[in-house]
């Protein structure tokens, strides 16, 4: 594998760009491995960890489709860690960690750009919350600071400080360590640094049911290539998770639900921070090549579409513009959604399965981007060691039965309000 | 008694409005003084309600869910399977009357005379205008006079009446509709009514 | 999407409010085993296909609905109100037992 | 042969009389209506339009429409600054201002045009392999410059002046696309009586036949249809209208371009219209967009497609060059040598095919020089083509072999093929498009749900079929739309243009040049510069899916979504995997099929109209007053009320104080309010609320507690039993809307059997309370009819009755500050007069109007429970309101909130904060830690509410803590580490005020 640096992107462009060799391998499946994990989004990211942390190199990564085709391939790509609650605030501390280092880590520049989250607020109180989410993380050692609204006209001007605004804009709690980074460049690194370690990676391959033991272990997957055994399966596939998990008898506290997601055509510099809107839902970050990638709340009833509808659309879009005007004439160029596996307090679920041999890793709702490379670490850990890691400790299944749900935005189980 | 003042006196002046035309394509005004009480009734009482009402107020019985009957000012909308919605002038007295009509194990009279603004929307281009707002297919040979529908403005549940026909040219010309708006959202939502109208010529009526 | 209310017509499926699977059925006053409920409150089907779902027409005339939609396609299959279909459920179970 | 520098004497369809001058680059040129901007300015003799994205190579005008992946220009200036916007589909008018992008100081001399030497460097993806060093923060050194670099135009800097607007509509038969297969369609549809609208993107209607001469048989066809359809009053036709996308249900999004055309749009109207279109049947008849064919330096002005070219000709009269090579692989890209031939230029064709063809030959009778089995390898010029280089070509290998010439020429035709207008076939996902052998191009898969498809979208390229295809799609349409009308026929007279893809057709993808010359950037995606080689190291790195090459190396990703590109790379991916084109697969559509601008999508509910505002029934009245507001979700509710001079703290105090000491009035009608009527209301309502309501007598009234089924607590509120079968139930601001749906689903999807409506009544009602030791005064003068004794109207007591001057008023003696106090509700419609009345007779009484933020401290001095506290994740027992519970009958969440986690003693529980030093600040948003620490982690709990407390003197609050008042009397932190703010604080009991509630009750 050649090592990517400046020096050899200068050498192979000298050499016409022959030398490059495949980012990953296309290998055919084996009979049998330590542990196959279904899924390439956290599940790429879950094999590197188990070859580079626990030595686990008899490792498969099976996708139906393309690698890292899901949502880590389709979202807005927004990372931070301004989690308000116990068990996520040191989650997504950790990930946000990892990121940091991440491009180093996997030799792929994966665009980990630290340009700060503004989350706007536009009235006391919710300065107050917003406030509070502040101290926690900083009691928790993560960075964040907050702005009043004549601070926030100097950071950024392109929003609507005008009289007319209908919500005017009160102040913001910023994360300045929080940004963006390029989603796909995340799945292709993880791919690269988990097959350069051994790790097979085979796509178009989708599992379709499970082998079992006489005791009705988890032995090894069906796939369309055939069956394929292992001594252990994690599943990290998104909005499909209750499909697989049919497949074993397990009902599981999720639902599927379609988030759509909007890119403009490219214009110069003007959206210089990711910034969420307070008074309504809507997201914005400038893409590298100069695309607003912007986003809402979901459009709200079950889908496996990979789309939504109109009315979705006009409400981000409205927001938008009343959010920053001058992007009235900006165009909008695509749009697309992914399958959000929304769980039942808004949280993840890491953990085993009441199945033995299945290890779970879902309910992401839509905010399972940033935690890619945490959640991998931390899945990598719960199925090489058959226990959770403090920092998924509290992502269990059985908390719904205990009652002690980790609900960030107090919506209780009605998955579509997460 | 004093009288219910109006939620749209501060957004509807008066006056001409858009560009400048002989006649109006337009002419928005508020209907005033009316009473709107709901009558809710129960599965195995609502043929009986619905005619009982049809009696007492003169009017055919209001059935079905997409057409409201009317008899002179008075008109009886059926707003669900067993919900009537009965408007009259405030005169009548409604919910006194009807409260006494029906006792509790026939139906239910709610009193909600205040909580309605109505925006009477008139004129060549009313169909126009409310097309900007209602997803609601006002081609008259599905929504004919004496429809109405409830459907969403901005985001808000409002009913629309077709209450009939200026005739014109072509009958079709020149529909009357009642738009009811929720009090509170009601100068809101027809301060921005108003602005789209302003593309046509706009007469706004006290 | 447009969902064909039975008492409005055809209309934009924003002028409803989700409220989930129609498939699940709420315990009756009174059970007192926790296992059902929590069956009820936490866990779903979840299918990729037809599914039954609770739409209530709040711009319209605000009726609870039971609307199969197939979750893959988005496709409408069928329309009939909560009340009945809630009712014959009941009656159906009662009958059963 | 062209007078005015390019543009021909007579012919096309533009008004020569008008003359429309416009700006491009600050130079001024003229141009005529019929012109769109890349027509005006071909006909000026201006080629070069831009710098592309990546490299900076001169740019120029490539297509004649939405196609086009060059030339897009910033039109207009200040608010209606809009860039990107594409030349050749931009309506020329009087005054137009536009300016080239991406071309520092001018396209001719860009400073960043160094770019194009580095461009082995900066091939596919290097960015992913490089900027990460020296440090781990290197990306936050190098982002500022790439992001500086890319990003074609810029956007306004000002808001957009111009009005937008929503319309819905409906229709039973949408047409999309106004060529021969959309018009025969409209007229079949049409005749039959069906209610039809015909969306065309252009502003005439004709399609393809818009390129066929004035006066040939195919103008004579047009002029016919298009008559006819006029004659129509059911077919409305929409031109500068483009259906950007297909959604569920039949929905269709328009976009109609009202006023692009004009400078600025006439008063009151909206510069575009954004539609909404419901249909029961869609006929979509896009048409196809010509394939270009990579070849060496094929970016350079000059090189457009075939059937632009003819295009600007025959369309707009215009004639792009005077020497003309046209490269080409079928029959259908001749007719624009013949016509360009016919126009005076001098014309060579290079086939790729050995031939002989009907068009060779044709050709060759014309005395056309045909260089059959060659292919043009590469151009030579620099801001404008000046030669070609054609070789002897081999179809199958697609390569050069040597013994290649140049010709001299100043325009270059292309012509690999068609590509049919799959897009909103197949937006809706399902069936994607598949390759058809025989056709050389992608066709539709299938028609989903509404959709018909006729004409060159689904690979019909003759125009007699098209029509013949679209006539019987609009038939077909019509019948099953119900349409009882007779359609007849459409005979399609003689002498249309016939298809050119003939059957055998062999589409060429690449052109590698000959060993002699050096290679040369092919390009395919010429926006986003992705060339054949990008493809190659796409391939070479493993990137082989179609989806991954798209995203490696961002194929078809640009603003035209690779309209010419996606289907050349994906053959080139084909070739190099050595698969088939249909094992490759394709890429998918997505909407909007052509860019649609974010105001038109907002439309007129945007702004500060992007949501309504809610006003309360004494809105006018506390307006008038100078009150100020406090935006609660949608409502305006009063905040506090300054007397002159007066700081909101200053504000509060007062009006809290005087509560206590007289009495205030404050606006509650936020609260939602729900009429709860029927036989089997108080059963309802005991499932509803975890304490009982059969013994509620009536005129009286209860607090309730409402769970969520999972056994948290969901809302609180009072309920008033008005009469037997009747209660008046109130619900925080907050939630009314979600209580309110929630009580309807119950009653109709869990209890049918239950005989009640709830109807809400918020809008109904407005209320005020009226609290402080004179409010029985006040309200004694102010309503004489009430018997407002302690005996008679006891605490929790409901009466109605009319206030002076007549209103009728329902009270109910509710407290939430803890003072004697009662709520007064009146019809909407008398909130003034009441307020007028209450006013009045207050100020014997000391009457003091309060806002949210004094009924802030009063409840806090008291210790209710609000928002701060009932904040979805707490339970009965961490708000102290367990007692309230009914252990004899069972509640919604009854069961779910004996979970063992939610009852545990060790919860963070309700309790009250006093600042230890009362001159300290307790502040909201404060987190609760170890008193001296370590403050760290999410400590003990967190304060939830605060207030300075006039009654004593200090600052106090409200907060959950871990063992709640377990902890009575200890002292914690309360800390800010956002502003370095620590104050030690007591836990004490939340009733800070009055807790024997002898105030309330007296
Ligand atoms: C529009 C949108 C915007 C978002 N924005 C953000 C954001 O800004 N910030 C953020 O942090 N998060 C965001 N998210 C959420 C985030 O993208 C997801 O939570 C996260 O990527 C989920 O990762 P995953 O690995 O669980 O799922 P995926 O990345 O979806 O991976 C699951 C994989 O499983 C495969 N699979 C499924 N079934 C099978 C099977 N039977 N056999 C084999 N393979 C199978 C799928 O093909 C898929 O590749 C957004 C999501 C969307 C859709
Ligand atoms: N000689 C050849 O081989 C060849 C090849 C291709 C096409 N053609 C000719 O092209 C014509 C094809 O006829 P046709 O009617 O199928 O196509 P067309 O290209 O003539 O018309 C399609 C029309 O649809 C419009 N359109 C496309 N997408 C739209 C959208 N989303 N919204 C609104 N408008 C949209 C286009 O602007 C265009 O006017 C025939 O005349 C045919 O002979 C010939
Ligand atoms: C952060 C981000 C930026 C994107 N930018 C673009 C873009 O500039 N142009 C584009 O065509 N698509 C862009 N896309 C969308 C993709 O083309 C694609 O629609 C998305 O990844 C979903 O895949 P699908 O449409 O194939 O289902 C972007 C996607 C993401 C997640
Ligand atoms: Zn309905």
């Amino acid at each position: 594998m050649t090592r990517y640096s400046v020096f050899s992107v200068l050498k192979e462009g000298l050499t016409g760009n022959k030398g490059w060799t495949r980012a990953w391998r296309d290998p055919e499946p084996k009979a049998e491995y330590d542990v196959i994990i279904i899924g390439s989004g956290h599940g790429i990211a879950t094999a590197y960890y188990l070859a580079k942390e626990h030595g686990l190199r008899n490792v498969a990564v099976l996708d139906k489709g393309w690698l890292g085709g899901g949502n880590i391939g389709r979202n807005t790509t927004i990372v931070r860690s301004n989690y308000a609650l116990d068990g996520n605030t040191q989650f997504y501390e950790w990930s946000m960690k990892l990121w940091e280092g991440l491009s180093h880590d996997l030799n792929f520049n994966v665009m980990m750009s630290h340009r700060g989250v503004y989350n706007l607020v536009h009235t006391p109180g919710q300065y107050d919350l917003a406030a509070r989410r502040g101290n926690w993380m900083r009691l928790n050692g993560i960075d964040a600071e907050i702005y009043n609204r004549e601070e926030m006209m100097r950071i950024a001007p392109y929003l609507d400080f005008s009289p007319k605004a209908r919500f005017p804009i009160y102040g913001a709690i910023c994360q300045p360590r929080g940004g963006t980074a390029r989603h796909d460049a995340v799945a292709w690194g993880y791919a690269r640094a988990a097959d350069s370690l051994g790790v097979d990676i085979i796509q178009n391959c989708e599992v379709t049911g499970f082998l079992r033991d006489a005791r009705g272990a988890v032995v090894g997957v069906e796939t369309a290539k055939g069956p394929i055994r292992a001594k252990k399966v994690g599943m990290a596939v998104a909005g499909n998770t209750t499909l697989l998990a049919e497949k074993v008898g397990l009902r599981l506290p999720i639902e599927s639900h379609v988030l759509q997601a909007f890119v403009s055509e490219p214009i110069k510099p003007l959206v210089d921070h990711v910034v969420t809107f307070g008074a309504g839902h809507f997201y914005v970050s400038q893409s590298d090549k100069g695309g607003l990638v912007f986003g809402g709340d979901l459009d709200g009833y079950n889908s496996y579409a990979q789309r939504g509808n109109l009315p979705l659309v006009e409400h981000v879009v409205a927001e938008g513009k009343a959010l920053i005007p001058s992007i009235s004439r900006v165009r909008l160029v695509r749009s697309w959604g992914g399958v959000m596996d929304m769980s039942m307090d808004g949280t993840p679920i890491i953990c085993k399965s009441p199945v033995e041999g299945l290890y779970l890793n879902t309910g992401w709702c839509y905010g399972g981007f940033k935690a890619t490379p945490a959640s991998g670490w931390c899945f990598a850990w719960t199925i090489a060691r058959d226990e959770p890691h403090e920092f998924n400790k509290k992502f269990t299944l059985e908390r719904f039965r205990r009652g002690t749900q980790i609900d960030e935005k107090g919506q209780g189980p009605t998955p579509g309000w997460h | 008694m004093v009288e219910i003042a109006s939620a749209l006196a501060g957004v509807l002046k008066p006056g001409r409005h858009g560009p400048p035309a002989k006649t109006a394509g337009l002419t928005l005004s508020e209907v005033k003084g009316r009473d709107v009480v709901q009558v809710g009734a129960w599965r195995e009482t609502v043929d009986r309600v619905r005619e009982k009402l049809a009696y007492d107020l003169g009017t055919p019985p209001a059935t079905g869910t997409r057409a409201a009957v009317t008899a002179g000012e008075r008109t009886v909308i059926p707003v669900g399977p067993d919900k009537f919605l009965v408007v009259a002038p405030a005169s009548d007295n409604l919910f006194q009357k009807l409260s006494a009509a029906f006792p509790a194990s026939e139906a239910v009279v709610t009193e909600l005379g205040h909580s309605r603004a109505i925006l009477r929307i008139a004129g060549p281009n009313a169909r126009d205008l409310v097309a900007r707002y209602l997803a609601v297919d006002l081609d008259p040979s599905v929504f004919p006079v004496g429809s109405f529908a409830a459907s969403g403005l901005h985001g808000v549940g409002v009913l629309l009446h077709y209450v009939r026909d200026m005739g014109g040219s072509s009958v079709f010309e020149a529909p009357v509709f009642d738009l009811y708006l929720p009090r509170s959202f009601a100068a809101s939502l027809t301060e921005g009514v108003l602005h789209v109208a302003e593309q046509w010529p706009c007469q706004v009526e006290a | 999407m447009r969902i064909d209310c039975p008492y409005c017509g055809l209309r934009d499926a924003s002028e409803f409010f989700y409220q989930g699977d129609a498939e699940r059925v709420r315990p009756a006053v009174g059970e007192a085993d926790a296992e059902k409920w929590l069956a009820y409150v936490y866990e779903r089907d979840n299918p990729k296909g037809p599914l039954k779902e609770f739409w209530l027409h709040l711009h319209g005339c605000r009726q609870v609905l039971v609307v199969e939609r197939n979750t893959a396609t988005h496709e409408m299959l069928s329309v009939a109100p909560a009340r009945d279909v809630i009712l014959a459920r009941n009656a159906a179970a009662k009958g059963g037992s | 042969m062209a007078r005015n520098g390019r543009r021909l004497a007579a012919g096309g369809r533009i008004d020569r009389v008008k003359r429309l001058t416009f700006h491009f680059d600050n130079k001024r040129f003229v141009g005529h209506p019929g012109d769109t901007l890349a027509s005006a300015l071909l006909a000026n003799g201006v080629h070069l339009v831009g710098r592309s994205f990546k490299y900076h190579r001169p740019r120029g005008i490539v297509s004649a429409g939405v196609e086009e992946p060059n030339a897009l220009v910033t039109l207009r200036t200040g608010g209606r600054q809009e860039p990107n916007c594409p030349a050749p589909v931009t309506e020329l008018y009087d005054g137009l201002v536009s300016r080239s992008q991406n071309a520092w100081p001018s396209p001719r001399f860009d400073a960043m045009g160094i770019n194009d030497f580095f461009k082995p460097f900066l091939s596919a993806g290097f960015y992913y392999k490089t900027f990460m060093g020296p440090t781990r923060k290197s990306w936050m050194f190098f982002e500022p410059f790439i992001r500086k670099a890319a990003g074609l135009g810029a956007a306004a800097s000002k808001a957009d002046p111009d009005r937008y607007e929503k319309v819905n509509a409906f229709c039973d038969v949408l047409i999309v696309g106004g060529g021969p297969a959309g018009l025969a369609a409209a007229v079949a549809a049409g005749r039959a009586g069906a209610r039809v609208v015909l969306a065309e993107q252009d502003f005439e209607l004709g399609g393809w036949l818009l390129r066929e001469p004035i006066g040939s048989p195919a103008d004579h066809w047009l002029g016919a249809a298009r008559a006819e359809l006029a004659q129509l009053p059911n077919v409305r036709v929409m031109t500068r209208t483009t259906v950007f996308g297909a959604y569920d249900g039949g929905t269709f999004g328009l976009l109609e371009r009202v006023a692009d055309h004009k400078k600025v749009p006439d008063e009151g109207e909206p510069r575009q219209r954004y539609v909404v279109l419901r249909a029961t049947r869609a006929v979509i008849a896009a048409g196809a967009v010509e394939r270009p064919i990579p070849f060496g330096d094929n970016d350079r002005p000059g090189v457009m497609l075939a059937g632009a070219v003819r295009a600007y000709l025959n369309r707009h009269a215009v004639v792009a060059g005077r020497r003309m090579v046209l490269f080409t692989c079928h029959d259908g890209a001749y007719p624009t040598a013949f016509d360009m031939k016919a126009a005076g230029a001098a014309v060579t064709i290079v086939d790729a095919r050995k031939g002989p063809t009907p068009a060779m030959k044709a050709a060759g009778e014309l005395g056309l020089e045909v260089i059959a089995g060659h292919a043009l390898a590469e151009t030579r010029g620099k801001t404008r083509v000046r030669a070609a280089v054609v070789a002897p070509f081999d179809i199958d290998k697609e390569t050069c072999d040597s013994g290649w010439r140049e010709i001299p020429c100043d325009l270059v035709a292309v012509s690999g093929g068609y590509d049919p207008q799959v897009h909103l076939a197949t937006q809706r996902g399902g069936r994607k498009a598949v390759w058809a052998p025989a056709l050389g191009c992608l066709v539709p898969g299938g028609e989903p749900d509404v959709q018909i498809h006729a004409g060159a979208m689904k690979g019909t390229f003759g125009t007699p079929e098209c029509i013949a295809e679209g006539f019987a799609a609009g038939r077909r349409a019509a019948g099953e739309v119900g349409a009882k009308g007779a359609a007849g026929d459409l005979p399609v007279p003689d002498g249309l243009p016939a298809s050119g893809i003939a059957e055998g057709f062999k589409p060429v993808f690449d052109v590698k040049p000959p060993a002699a010359l050096r290679e040369r950037k092919r390009f395919i995606d010429q926006q986003n510069d992705v060339s054949a080689s990008d493809v190659k190291l796409a391939h070479r790195e493993g990137y082989v899916s179609v989806e991954h090459l798209k995203r490696y190396t961002t194929l078809g990703m640009a603003t035209e979504q690779g309209k010419l590109a996606n289907v050349v790379a994906l053959a080139q991916m084909a070739k190099l995997r050595g698969l088939d084109i249909s094992a490759v697969g394709t890429t998918g559509y997505r909407p909007p099929y052509t860019p649609v601008p974010l105001g038109a999508i907002a439309a007129h509910e945007s702004d500060h109209h992007v949501r309504p505002v809610r006003v309360t029934p004494f809105h006018d009245w506390n307006e008038k007053i100078g009150t100020v507001f406090l935006d609660t979700g949608l409502w305006k509710r009063p905040w506090y009320y300054p007397m002159k001079g007066e700081t909101i703290n200053e504000a509060y105090r007062r009006e809290a104080k005087a509560v206590r000491e007289t009495v205030g009035m404050v606006d509650v009608s936020t609260l939602g309010k729900i009429d709860v009527q029927g036989p089997d209301a108080p059963e309802f309502l005991n499932r509803v609320y975890v304490n009982g309501w059969k013994s509620l007598e009536v005129g009286k009234a209860r607090y309730g507690i409402m769970l969520r089924e999972d056994g948290y607590v969901f809302d609180d509120g009072t309920t008033t039993r008005i009469s037997e079968h009747h209660y008046f139930m109130t619900t925080t601001t907050a939630e009314a809307a979600k209580v309110m749906m929630h009580l309807e689903w119950l009653l109709q999807a869990a209890w049918p059997e239950l005989k009640v409506h709830v109807t809400s009544v918020t809008d109904q009602w407005g209320g005020v309370a009226i609290a402080g030791p004179n409010a029985r005064a006040l309200l004694k003068d102010a309503i004489p009819s009430i018997d407002f004794s302690n005996e008679a109207f006891p605490f929790m007591g409901y009466r109605t009755g009319t206030a002076e001057g007549g209103i009728p008023v329902r009270v109910h003696r509710i407290s939430f500050s803890g003072e004697l106090a009662y709520e007064v509700f009146c019809g909407a419609g008398h909130g003034s007069a009441l307020c007028d009345l209450l006013f009045e007779k207050g100020k014997r009484h000391g009457l003091v109007l309060y806002g949210v933020e004094a009924l802030g401290t009063l409840r806090i001095e008291k210790g209710h429970v609000a928002g701060g506290e009932i904040d979805g994740r707490t339970t009965l027992e961490d708000l102290g309101l367990e007692k309230m519970a009914s252990k004899a009958k069972p509640y919604i969440g009854s069961v779910l909130r004996q979970r063992p986690d939610m009852t545990s003693p060790a919860r963070q529980r309700f309790v009250g904060l006093k600042a230890v030093d009362p001159n300290t600040r307790i502040r909201p948003g404060m987190i609760l830690q170890p008193h001296k620490g370590p403050h760290q982690g999410h400590g003990l709990g967190h304060v939830t509410a605060t207030t300075y407390s006039p009654v004593l003197g200090q600052s106090i609050g409200l907060g959950l803590v871990a063992a709640g008042l377990a902890r009575k009397g200890e002292i914690v932190d309360a800390v800010y580490p956002l502003k370095g703010d620590v104050t030690a604080v007591e836990i004490v009991s939340p009733h800070f005020f009055d807790p024997e509630g002898k105030r309330q009750n007296g």
